[in-house]
């Protein structure tokens, strides 16, 4: 894998970590987002992960580059997965290494936010009172707007 | 101009397809014209005008961007990456 | 292990990181320290840390302990390594999960930060100009404070 | 009253031990009283007077805290946990 990827398998943490890995980084952070439980209040039983996978990829690969050119000390890598996931499945997984903690914590957040922000991934979420695509939230609550017959509509 | 067109995820399930080849008219020569036109075609989306971005050739476009002959056009409904 | 650990052989970053995952935490955040090639300038080959062990660990749980009070929805694990270290070994691990990344990255920056102030682990570094307490600046200028026999006083 | 004294780390050099056992005198009743009664008796340690800390059975203590029979009282110079 390059220092970015879209997965259909389960996502391996070290080896992001590994990604940035080297002699003059003494610190590394990883952030791993797992399906939980319940969202929102609503329990979740499956989220289905779909990306424009090109584009996902260049998004990605992107914010690296503007990072490492923002902190130019870090290395970053991260790594997505897409498909059926069930809760405590890692969904996404950052890896950044600095010299020194604060650039790493610094850098490794505003990756994760940047991804979540900008790139071209969606995920309906599964849960006993149907189905919906999460934060396109009027969709579930107008019956004109079907979800390719998924749609069940919440509360 | 022959573009294609990428709808994805809710946006798919309003228009019915998930990609389309269109023939755009002549005046329609900026990502933000044929946004229009688009939505012209799919009233649906209209209404989600606010939340959708459009993207030209796999990276975010501004309304102003030029649109070029087999430029592939997406549209990008709110992002939900990652889970928490 | 417990949530909490001192540790002579390599540190696993996965067994800290399954100490705080579970169905309601969405992000987990993992902290790695390494030994780095260079510190503060000078070259580094090897690192020797010592801790004052049951202390060591009492702070580490009252810090995780005094964590989880202040950010109720974390949960968080810290192990670090004595002994001698080299370049590229891991030296000390933080995990910490919450249902919201926002909470994990602050429990995990907060959790080394503390580590870092309060538990008593030092750490003499070697490199080509010789060994010299970590911390301890002083010592290494004044030639009569002596490093048990292992000083080369450094500049 | 008897207590036990450890040393660490750079105050082991500067001290030439790591651990002894003490008969303190009657007057010497807190941490602070023991603390500057140990740097009468190892005087290279008083000129670290401001970069040391003190700890009385495994936690940081105040030099107002009393000490009483059997403690175990630690000299803690400046701890370098971690890397980075």
């Amino acid at each position: 894998m390059s220092c970015v990827s879209i997965e259909r398998a389960a996502l391996s943490t070290e080896r992001v970590a590994a990604e940035v890995r080297r002699p003059g980084a003494g610190a590394i952070v990883v952030f791993e987002g797992t399906v939980r439980d319940v969202n929102d209040g609503r329990a979740v039983t499956l989220l289905e992960y779909e990306a424009y996978e090109a584009m996902a990829l260049a998004e990605m690969q992107r914010i690296v580059d503007e990072l490492e050119r923002e902190i130019p000390d870090a290395r970053l890598a991260a790594a997505h997965r897409i498909g059926a996931l069930h809760v405590g499945d890692v969904a996404v997984v950052c890896a950044a290494s600095a010299p020194h903690r604060g650039e790493a914590f610094h850098a490794c957040r505003a990756l994760i936010d940047r991804i979540k922000e900008r790139v071209p991934i969606w995920k309906r979420e599964h849960g006993p009172d149907g189905a919906y695509w999460v934060g396109w939230e009027d969709a579930r609550c107008t019956p004109d707007h079907g979800h390719g017959g998924h749609g069940h509509h919440h509360e | 101009m022959r573009v294609t067109v990428l709808y994805f995820a809710g946006a798919r399930d309003l228009a019915g397809r998930a990609e389309e080849r269109v023939d755009v008219p002549d005046d329609v020569r900026t990502v933000g014209a044929l946004a229009a036109w688009i939505e012209q075609r799919v009233p649906a989306l209209a209404g989600r005008g606010g939340s959708l971005r459009w993207a030209r050739n796999e990276a975010f476009a501004a309304m102003s961007d030029a649109i070029e002959e087999g430029d592939v056009i997406a549209i990008i409904p709110p992002v939900a990456g990652g889970c928490a």
